[in-house]
């Protein structure tokens, strides 16, 4: 299965990526968040640089890079996450 | 109405000049015996030679939303008297001196709201999804990060 | 000036509503990246089928203002790095819901300022030689003792 | 010794004595916190309501009432201070 996701890129994702949104139409689903990084380092190499600081939000939740399973439909939002630094 | 319906959690991203006023007016009510606030503001800094003329700052509108709601449930089961939350929280440029965030927390005695504010900026700082940048006199830019 | 020059300590006692945004402008500065604030307000309340509907309150003014300085001189001790103290104070005639005291401590980083401002108001309830009495629907008044 | 001391009555010792200050213009000193409250009972009886819960201020200075001597000047301000309920 795959899913069409719009992938939201925040602060210093944005400047990496030249991007703060894409649509992404193929992304396996469930995929594992590691492998779902994996597939944006090869969009955006520069990604590389946020490497072990980053998460994800999927559906405005967040989920650590590593082993974690999420399932992806149409449309769903999956965030780039830098550091928070809020307040 | 019952007591817990007349409850507000009231959050605003705004790209204007903070109204501590209105903050406070949000969480007044007559079963409120005390307000406690926060206002964190950007501080003149010299970073190597760099002076920080402001602050630059963006969210992720929507979820910021839905996390402050979480927060406030946290708080309000942490201390179940809090009558109402407000937070008011800068997007955009905001210059050196100014405030970025304030927000206050009613309650019928003190002592609850007291604790309670430090664990809404505390608790702010690590799960909203905002961000910042510092901007430099020499025109470099610098992404922040929150302690842990 | 170096920065210990600069710092102020604002007391002020007031027959009018009180600024918040006044208070808060007192203690800010380029300096201060962290306000904590206090507002303190009359709440509804009811005793034995009477209703308060608002406190008359009354001070020694000058003595009221010596016992504040000794007030921030003890808050400076403790934190050291609290940089400006202000607190206004009702007089006279104040209606349930209105805030009767507000007081607002700027510190650099936000911990100091937290707790200090807790003792701030603890320090002013038991120190500060100010009286209220509670005014009823039934036209009755009964003078107030704050809690050791 | 004595001295002419201006007395100031606050809150519910003001309802007691219907005074809010007065002049009282040979009291001994030094004399007993003690002494000085019996002073005032002896001018208003109803005073005594308000026993062991009021302290003195002598020269802005809060006094409690007991053993402690206070010496007083001429003019000096002492002022009744029932207990506090700022804030």
């Amino acid at each position: 299965m795959t899913a069409q996701v719009c992938v939201l890129y925040f602060a210093k994702s944005v400047e990496l990526t030249g991007v703060k949104e894409e649509e992404i139409v193929a992304v396996p689903t469930p995929i594992s968040s590691r492998d779902l990084w994996s597939l944006l380092l090869q969009r955006h190499p520069r990604l590389l640089l946020l490497q072990d600081q980053v998460v994800f939000a999927v559906r405005h939740q967040y989920v650590a890079i590593g082993d974690q399973v999420v399932t992806l439909g149409d449309g769903d939002e999956v965030a780039v996450v830098p550091p928070l630094s809020g307040g | 109405m019952t007591e817990s319906e007349e409850r507000r959690d009231v959050f605003k991203l705004s790209r204007d000049w903070l109204s501590v006023q209105e903050v406070v007016d949000t969480v007044s009510g007559s079963s409120c015996g005390a307000i406690s606030m926060f206002i964190g503001t950007t501080r003149e800094d010299e970073l190597g030679g760099r002076k920080v003329i402001g602050l630059d700052y963006e969210a992720y509108e929507l979820m910021a939303q839905s996390e402050f709601s979480k927060l406030c449930d946290d708080i309000r089961e942490r201390w179940p008297t809090v009558t109402h939350v407000c937070v008011h929280h800068r997007l955009g440029w905001v210059k050196v001196g100014e405030a970025s965030v304030a927000m206050a927390i009613s309650s019928p005695h003190r002592h609850d709201g007291q604790q309670a504010i430090r664990h809404c900026i505390e608790r702010l700082k690590a799960s909203l999804p905002i961000w910042k940048k510092e901007v430099y006199d020499t025109q470099e830019e610098s992404w922040k990060e929150n302690a842990e």
